[in-house]
């Protein structure tokens, strides 16, 4: 019975973006009487190497019981995949494609045929090698439909599984039925973590890869832990093990933190009220990611009264997300004006409708929707939606723009109301290539639409920017994407956020960029 | 010979009302000496602070009151200066207590047993068991209170006191509560076993019979003060207090030949009682009645017929019926055989004559159907009146109210302004002043709350009355009044008046016939004089042996105990119960 | 006694039987139909059959209310909708971790409670009363979340005395708990224990001012022997009935403060069940809470019983 | 018969008609407890209905520049992490709290005493299976009944004025019938029946004014638990929704924050638990003061 629960999901990892994580050390409190409240963001990253060894305790949000490390079919075990597992391919920290367990890869002139070269002497945790026959087995195995990988919708118009091609142990030949010049981008996805030959049946539980860690116990939505992989290929990790525990309140979270019962709150985005009672403890920091996190309120398209387009149009021009970012954020972020594409993306065009409430009155006149009344859905789940939505609210108040916000339960959140209520509040990891986002999240048909808006113009245009191999001309048309996306789509973006992720004052080297996650780096001093 | 009871100038105040409140006197300057072996009786009516002067002689008061003058001492010892140790010491050693409903005294979670041999002393308890006549001692000591009757009970309590031997024992209303039988058996045991042990004792009671049989001297208390103290014989014979006086002159005789007219200064005059005409019609008719309560049958072939202007007094013990029967009779119980019928409606009285009611007019007088079913002017004319004034009018309610719904009602009046008058009119038609009518039942004594209820029950304008033990819970002197205000009543309005009593004394005075009930079943039934005269029924003269009345002469003979010692003194009274 | 214990013991099944009624009643006249919640707005038709014929929900009520009763009977409660586990077992994993908690609360609370109630019964309007009830009063008067977030910030932030929160799942072992679970036994325990103290004062006044308290001191005995003898015993009785719905009200209570604490509870999987609309485990979780009532109820009158022999003796003769 | 409290003679003074109101002002100002807890929630009514002429800040507006500030001169409790006046939201506040539960527990007590003095006069078979109900009605947590009807219904003050009346009528149910039980032998409910009057006139004239008191108390206590269970309910997110100025959201919603800005915790937790013991004190000094009353009337 699991299939017919939709677990929570997160979302992608990816390229292009974000700056290096940096640790909050020097995070300055201000205002405590005065009147600018912005805060001062922390300076520089904490130095020092960590001692070697040590045990770092992660709390991180509970997921369905359905939970899996099946890297294909996951969908919130991304603290496990990134320890267990590596992909061909990852995304570094200043968003280029670099390495991973591809040494090298290279299109054809066309961009029709892809061909990576494996890197060599890297085992398994099982002690069996990597060939490349684990790597086409590892596309096969998304490709597969009973696998029912959210990254299949991506993957499969371009491959077909028949043709995948292993010439010798550590070569990959991937024929694409179309041309995409962004195709190695798509594999830094989290479902494309690579698993050995054949492991299919079993992966989901023995979380057998080629990690810096290997697994020790898992528990869906419960907790786990993952040891030091000592025959590591990169060398072995600065930690002896990861303990792992699902804490579903954000602010028990923060209490566990604070409280020096872990040493590091993953998935979560503190809001600027904990972020600073953390930064203000003896125990316990607040490290930054510049513009990770991806807000949106999304408008459920098939349902009235976004249905008409004048109205979504309206509820876009209605509010100010410059508003929105200084109550929701303090400032920590930067205004989204609607283009989910973050501003930190090289295809990230500038233009965009300016804040309106007068057309967008005029708008919903002309719909028949004066005096609009909607609810829109927020919870727990994020202490940023909250923020969001009664700062949208009281900005839309402008253009007799009437919100409700309803509060409704975290654990259910992405369950019930997700792709269900009409109009919610809702984010995503910056970071996953642009041709991933938008195939992933606007096409038409695609399981991760919030939307649900299809437009076969907008599909037509993807397709026309992935097989354009010119650099320039490419994203050109990614431009006109976002554009149509702004004007057409259902997707409120208010802001790019910068994640505030609360860690221990005892550790060291973390870095984090969108969804990579350093864990051969990462350590504790004095522990 | 020195007292061992001594207390002088006693008062006690009680501070109402929490922190804030003001003292309110309870006790004020009460002296008296109680010598070794001598019994003295406290006397007095409610609220005249009896009870509180006995309880400090174990230094006990209740929560809130305190001495705020004078001493008591017992055995030497001045009890409120004793330390907590001695107290203790004192209490039940020296000085024990048999407070006045055992049922309540007893710890209901302790087997008799314990709770007795907790009381110290070296008699075994079955020894003391034994000694207060109880029959099988061993297995009565497993049991717990409430699996003992009443009188049991109260035995109990005195085995508990008289445990470890003390000098003096404080008795409480001793008797209150029980049924005349069983109170003369407990006083024949208290007398016994003072005689016995050579007790001193205190008896507070509010019953002049019961003080005049048991004590040596007596001390009337009013409203906590001392009103005259004297020998038993000498306060009886010649009571020198006019309040004294009159309250001697209320307590009825079994060998009045009426009611009693109390005057003020204390003089009794018997006024004879009314003649009920022989051709008075029948009101009510009964025959035959049964009525069960479940399987247990509580009114067993009940026969008897009420005149206009007559009053039938049923007498008997509790559980006897007589209850059971009134309350039928107002509609409040549906008898399960038997019929019972109102001569009722608006005919000449001389119709129904000679109780031929059943031919007649049954089915709007049939009294065996409850009160709803009955049609109005059936219920209008059979009143009840209660036991007990506190409870039979609602505190929330002016008492001018209570006598104006029924006159609404019933219909007996047309407006509001007219019910308003009406009932100011019954008010003073019970010796009340009208003004009254605007106070809450609270605000009134027990007497004249009994006067509303009877005012209440006159609004329907009935020809029965049915009056359920309505003087059992007033003081002799209100008793008196109230009786007094009955008898007027049914001569004035020729009244057919069912007359429930346990009290023989109480019936004598009032009442033209008399049924004596036993468990259901009538053993006795005829005129009172009658049946006074020469009891027919064994029942009916153990019942009459039973009454203790307030006789010089018949009580103890004193001469001031000094120089006979009192264990030859008296003989004990035949055992009355069984 | 044994009329007693067994009309007692019918009722209490009487009761049962009608919460469980109710309990069907209610979870079945929740708005929306299930199989559509459960598969989402677009479902196929057919998806959406298949399911209702899965969950026996073309079936008439009764039958589906006879077929659960019957597996309950059984300890099966059907399959969670959620996680697709037997609920029986699941709701058993959290039930054993909220009695842990349950029994520190209610060793703490009643005989915390009842020590105080009686203090500051005999030390009516004296000081000792005073501190007991204004403390009780405020217990009372402030919410669980507020009691449970201060003491996390006293013993876990401030001092790190006790865990601030459970990191473990409905799985864990006592040994795990064990820590955890001091804190959340001390906030539903003072809110609890505020009731009973009260409950407890006030009885013991009552006794206290009773006559055969009185007959009991006036016989010479000492106060403690007064007190634990005479008076406790009745007093204890409407104090009993209290504690067994305060027990009772455990089942629920614990939902607030084992949000709090991450305990995992029945509280929080109540929570959870109600959220995710997974029925069956709503309507295990309060079938059992209905059965934890009953028993409490029941052990209660029990108690009574053994406090009060006009109970155990009823029926024998004079 | 022989407390001394009976009056020996009736108070020589007349006695005005003593109107019901009289009577419960006699009462409370008897009681000192009583006073002061009414005074308490007066006091927190008159702010909840004056709360726009007490501080000139609106309750909901966001304001970034001002956010988390500790307490100064222009905002007296601080600010929260929207930049809200704490004390505004604290003043508007009483509204959602003392509305929604007066509301609560008027209908939980209005169904509650027509059953309890129905099921106290029928008696019988009508009894029997009324307890039977509530108990088993009692019998499922109040938290889960509650939640359960929140999410069914959805959120909103109407809906949880319902949830708490199904959750609190049978345990008023039960009081109230006890409290009636009591009454029904009474003699004067006797001769009232004797007279043939209709059950509703029973009930009216004889048994309700005499279970006033009860109720009266039962109301006081009744909403402090009422305004507990709502406070409760908004900090688990199923009360009142962001923004309405709600404590128990507030608290909710700052717990996190509470060393940085305490008085945005603090002041939410003393408005709601001052309330609450003002409740309680009414409770207990009524229920004392009518008991006290009644000894000290002398009946």
């Amino acid at each position: 019975m699991p299939d017919i629960h939709h677990p929570g999901r997160r979302s992608v990892l990816a390229a292009a973006t974000a700056g290096a994580a940096s640790l909050g050390a020097s995070w300055l409190l201000t205002g405590c009487t005065g009147a600018s409240a912005a805060p001062a963001l922390p300076t520089d990253a904490k130095g020092g190497t960590p001692d070697r060894g040590g045990t770092l305790r992660i709390a991180r949000p509970p997921a369905s019981d359905a939970e899996t490390l099946d890297p294909a079919s996951a969908l919130s075990a991304y603290e496990y995949l990134g320890a267990l597992y590596n992909r061909l391919v990852r995304v570094g920290a200043n968003g280029d494609l670099v390495p991973d367990l591809a040494e090298s890869w290279e299109p054809d002139a066309k961009a029709r045929t892809w061909t990576f070269r494996l890197r060599a002497g890297v085992t398994f945790h099982d002690g069996r090698k990597l060939t490349s026959a684990d790597a086409a087995y590892t596309l096969r195995h998304i490709l597969a439909k009973e696998t029912a990988s959210p990254q299949a919708a991506v993957l499969a118009p371009l491959i077909d599984p028949g043709k995948l091609r292993t010439p010798d142990a550590r070569t990959l030949v991937v024929p694409l039925k179309t041309p995409n010049a962004e195709f190695p981008s798509l594999l830094t996805h989290y479902n494309c973590y690579v698993i050995p030959d054949g492991s299919a049946r079993g992966i989901g539980r023995t979380g057998v890869g080629t990690g810096p860690f290997k697994l020790e116990s898992f528990t869906p939505a419960g907790p786990g832990r993952i040891t030091a992989y000592e025959d590591h290929w990169a060398g072995r990790p600065v930690l002896d093990a990861i303990d792992f525990y699902s804490v579903a309140d954000m602010s028990a979270r923060s209490n566990a933190l604070l409280a020096g019962q872990v040493d590091l709150l993953s998935q979560t985005n503190l809001d600027f009220a904990t972020a600073r009672v953390v930064a203000a403890s003896d125990r316990a920091t607040i490290a930054r990611v510049e513009n990770a996190q991806w807000y949106v309120l999304p408008m459920l398209t098939t349902e009235k009264p976004f249905t008409d387009v004048r109205v979504r149009q309206a509820m876009k021009l209605a509010y100010d997300p410059e508003h929105v970012v200084k109550v929701a954020l303090q400032g920590a972020g930067t205004a989204g004006w609607d283009n989910p594409v973050p501003p930190s993306d090289p295809a990230h065009i500038t233009a965009h409708p300016k804040h309106d409430p007068e057309q967008a009155r005029h708008l919903l006149k002309k719909a028949g929707h004066e005096g609009l009344t909607v609810d829109l859905y927020t919870s727990s789940y994020d202490p940023v939606f909250t923020p969001m939505a009664l700062a949208y609210q009281d900005s839309a108040k402008r253009a007799g723009i009437r919100i409700r916000v309803k509060t409704a339960s975290a654990d259910s959140y992405y369950t019930q109301i997700w792709m269900k209520k009409p109009l919610m509040a809702t984010y995503w990891y910056t970071g996953r290539p642009v041709d991933q986002l938008f195939t992933q999240v606007f096409r038409g048909g695609s399981s991760y639409n919030e939307t649900a808006w299809s437009d076969k113009n907008f599909d037509a245009l993807l397709d026309r920017a992935r097989q354009e191999t010119d650099d320039e001309r490419r994203r050109e048309l990614y431009g006109e994407a976002q554009t149509f996306v702004m004007e057409k789509g259902g997707a409120m973006t208010p802001m790019f956020a910068d994640r505030l992720v609360g860690i221990s004052r005892k550790v060291r080297g973390y870095a984090e960029h969108g969804f990579e996650f350093d864990y051969l780096g990462i350590g504790l001093k004095g522990a | 010979m020195t007292a061992i009871v001594s207390v002088t100038e006693l008062s006690v105040a009680y501070r109402s009302g929490g922190s804030g409140g003001r003292d309110v006197p309870v006790v004020r300057e009460v002296s008296l000496d109680v010598l070794p072996g001598q019994t003295h009786a406290l006397v007095g009516e409610s609220g005249s602070g009896k009870s509180t002067v006995a309880a400090t002689l174990l230094g006990h008061l209740r929560h809130g009151s305190r001495v705020t003058g004078g001493s008591v001492r017992v055995g030497g010892a001045d009890v409120f200066a004793l330390p907590a140790r001695e107290l203790r010491r004192l209490r039940g050693g020296t000085v024990a207590m048999v407070a006045q409903n055992a049922g309540h005294a007893l710890t209901p979670s302790m087997r008799i047993g314990r709770q007795i041999a907790e009381a110290g002393g070296d008699v075994p308890v079955v020894d003391l068991l034994e000694q207060v006549r109880l029959p099988r001692p061993a297995e009565l000591a497993r049991r717990y209170p409430h699996e003992l009757s009443g009188g049991q009970q109260q035995r109990v309590a005195i085995a508990m006191a008289i445990a470890a031997r003390p000098k003096v024992l404080v008795l409480d209303e001793p008797t209150t509560g029980l049924d005349v039988i069983t109170q003369r058996g407990v006083l024949d045991l208290i007398g016994a076993l003072r005689d016995e042990l050579g007790l001193a004792a205190v008896l507070v009671s509010h019953d002049l019979g019961v003080v005049a049989h048991m004590a040596d001297e007596v001390t009337v208390l009013r409203s906590g003060r001392v009103v005259e103290a004297a020998a038993t014989g000498r306060l009886f014979a010649a009571p020198q207090d006019p309040y004294t006086r009159r309250l001697l002159a209320s307590v009825p005789r079994l060998d009045d030949e009426g009611l009693a007219l109390v005057g003020a200064a204390g003089e009794r005059e018997v006024r004879p009682r009314a003649v009920v005409s022989g051709d008075a019609p029948v009101a009510v008719s009964a025959r035959d009645v049964t009525i069960d309560y479940g399987s247990a049958r509580a009114v067993d072939g009940v026969s008897f017929d009420v005149r206009r202007g007559e009053v039938l007094a049923l007498v008997g013990e509790s559980g006897s019926g007589k209850s059971t029967l009134a309350w039928a009779l107002a509609g409040l119980r549906t008898p399960s055989g038997g019929t019972m019928t109102h001569a009722g409606g608006d005919r000449p009285s001389g119709d129904t004559k000679s109780g031929d009611l059943r031919s007649g007019d049954r089915e709007s007088g049939d009294l065996a159907r409850p009160a709803g079913k009955r049609p109005l002017s059936l219920r209008r004319r059979v009143q009840l009146v209660f036991q007990n004034a506190d409870t039979s009018l609602n505190p929330r309610r002016s008492v001018g109210d209570a006598v104006r719904r029924p006159l609404r009602f019933f219909g007996t009046v047309g407006s509001r302004a007219e019910a308003v008058d009406r009932a100011r009119q019954l008010i003073s038609d019970v010796r009340l002043e009208p003004a009254l009518a605007e106070r809450l039942p609270a605000q009134l004594s027990g007497g004249q709350r009994q006067r509303i209820g009877i005012a209440r029950a006159l609004a329907g304008e009935p020809d029965v009355l049915i009056a359920d033990e309505i003087t059992t819970a007033l003081d002799v002197s209100v008793q008196a009044d109230v009786l007094r205000l009955l008898d007027d009543l049914r001569r004035e309005r020729e009244l057919a008046c069912l007359f429930i009593s346990h009290d023989l004394a109480v019936v004598r005075g009032l009442a033209d016939r008399v049924v004596v009930l036993r468990h259901g079943v009538v053993v006795e039934e005829g005129p009172t004089d009658a049946v006074f005269s020469a009891p027919g029924h064994p029942y009916t003269r153990q019942l009459m042996a039973a009454v203790l009345e307030p006789l010089p002469g018949v009580g103890p003979v004193v001469d001031g105990g000094e120089n006979t010692p009192p264990t030859n003194r008296r003989k004990p009274y035949t055992q009355g119960a069984p | 006694m044994f009329s007693f214990i067994a009309r007692r013991a019918g009722a209490a099944i009487g009761t049962l039987f009608l919460s469980s009624v109710l309990v069907f009643l209610a979870v079945q006249a929740l708005p929306g139909d299930v199989a559509t919640q459960v598969l989402g707005k677009d479902a196929t038709p057919d998806a959406v059959s298949a399911l209702r014929e899965k969950l026996k929900l073309d079936q008439p009520a009764w039958e589906r209310y006879v077929d659960w009763i019957g597996g309950a009977l059984h300890g099966d409660f059907g399959l969670s909708l959620v996680s697709g586990k037997a609920v029986g077992g699941e709701v058993g994993m959290y039930l054993g971790n909220s009695a842990l908690i349950a029994l520190v609360t209610v060793l703490f609370a009643v005989t915390g409670s009842i020590v105080l109630g009686i203090l500051a019964g005999l030390y009516r309007d004296r000081w000792p009363d005073h501190l007991i009830s204004t403390v009780s009063l405020i217990g009372m008067s402030v919410p669980e979340f507020v009691v449970a977030t201060v003491l996390v910030l006293c013993f876990s932030v401030a001092l790190p005395w006790f865990p601030a929160v459970v990191l473990y799942g409905p799985e864990a072992s006592v040994g795990q708990l064990m820590p955890a679970v001091w804190l959340p036994a001390l906030a539903l325990a003072v809110v609890m224990a505020a009731y009973i103290v009260r409950m407890a004062r006030t009885s013991v006044i009552d006794v206290m001012a009773g006559e055969f308290v009185t007959t009991a001191r006036l016989k010479g005995l000492s106060t403690w022997r007064v007190v634990t003898r005479h008076a406790l015993p009745s007093a204890l009785l409407p104090t009993l009935h209290v504690i067994a719905l305060n027990v009772a009200w455990l089942a629920g209570g614990v939902a607030v403060v084992e949000n709090v604490f991450n305990y995992p509870g029945i509280g929080k999987l109540m929570l959870a069940s109600v959220q995710n609309r997974d029925l069956p485990v709503i309507q295990a979780i309060a079938l059992i809470s209905a059965v934890v009532y009953v028993v409490c109820n029941l052990a209660a009158d029990l108690g009574a019983m053994a406090l009060n022999p006009k109970l155990r003796t009823r029926g024998r003769t004079r | 018969m022989t407390t001394l409290d009976t009056p020996a003679a009736v108070p020589a003074v007349p006695v005005a008609p003593a109107s019901a109101a009289a009577r419960a002002w006699r009462t409370v100002r008897s009681s000192r407890a009583a006073t002061i807890g009414l005074a308490i929630v007066a006091v927190h009514v008159l702010i909840a209905l004056l709360a726009p002429l007490l501080t000139s800040y609106d309750p909901i507006a966001n304001n970034a520049d001002q956010a988390l500030l500790g307490p100064s001169w222009e905002h007296w409790a601080g600010t929260d992490q929207y930049g809200r006046d704490v004390l505004a939201r604290v003043l508007y506040g009483g509204r959602y709290a003392i509305g929604v539960s007066v509301a609560a527990t008027l209908v939980t007590l209005l169904i509650g005493t027509v059953v309890g003095c129905a099921a106290a006069l029928r008696g019988g078979w009508f009894d029997d299976v009324l307890g039977r109900v509530l108990d088993a009605v009692l019998s499922v947590p109040s938290v889960l009944a509650l939640l359960v009807i929140v999410t069914a219904l959805g959120t909103g003050p109407s809906v949880i004025v319902l949830a708490i009346a199904v959750v609190y009528v049978p345990q008023v149910v039960r009081v109230v019938r006890g409290a009636a039980l009591a009454v029904v032998p009474a003699d004067y409910v006797t001769a009232a029946r004797a007279r043939g009057e209709s059950t509703w006139a029973i009930l009216r004239r004889e048994i309700l004014p005499n279970i006033t008191d009860v109720v009266c108390v039962e109301f006081a206590m009744r909403a402090s638990w009422v305004v507990l269970l709502i406070s409760s309910l908004s900090f688990l997110g199923f009360g009142a929704d962001p923004p309405t100025p709600d404590w128990g959201l507030m608290v909710a919603e700052n717990r996190t924050a509470i060393t940085v800005v305490p008085m945005a915790s603090l002041a939410p937790i003393i408005a709601l638990a001052t309330l609450v013991v003002g409740l309680n004190l009414a409770a207990d000094g009524l229920s004392k003061a009518w008991g006290v009353d009644r000894i000290r009337e002398g009946s």
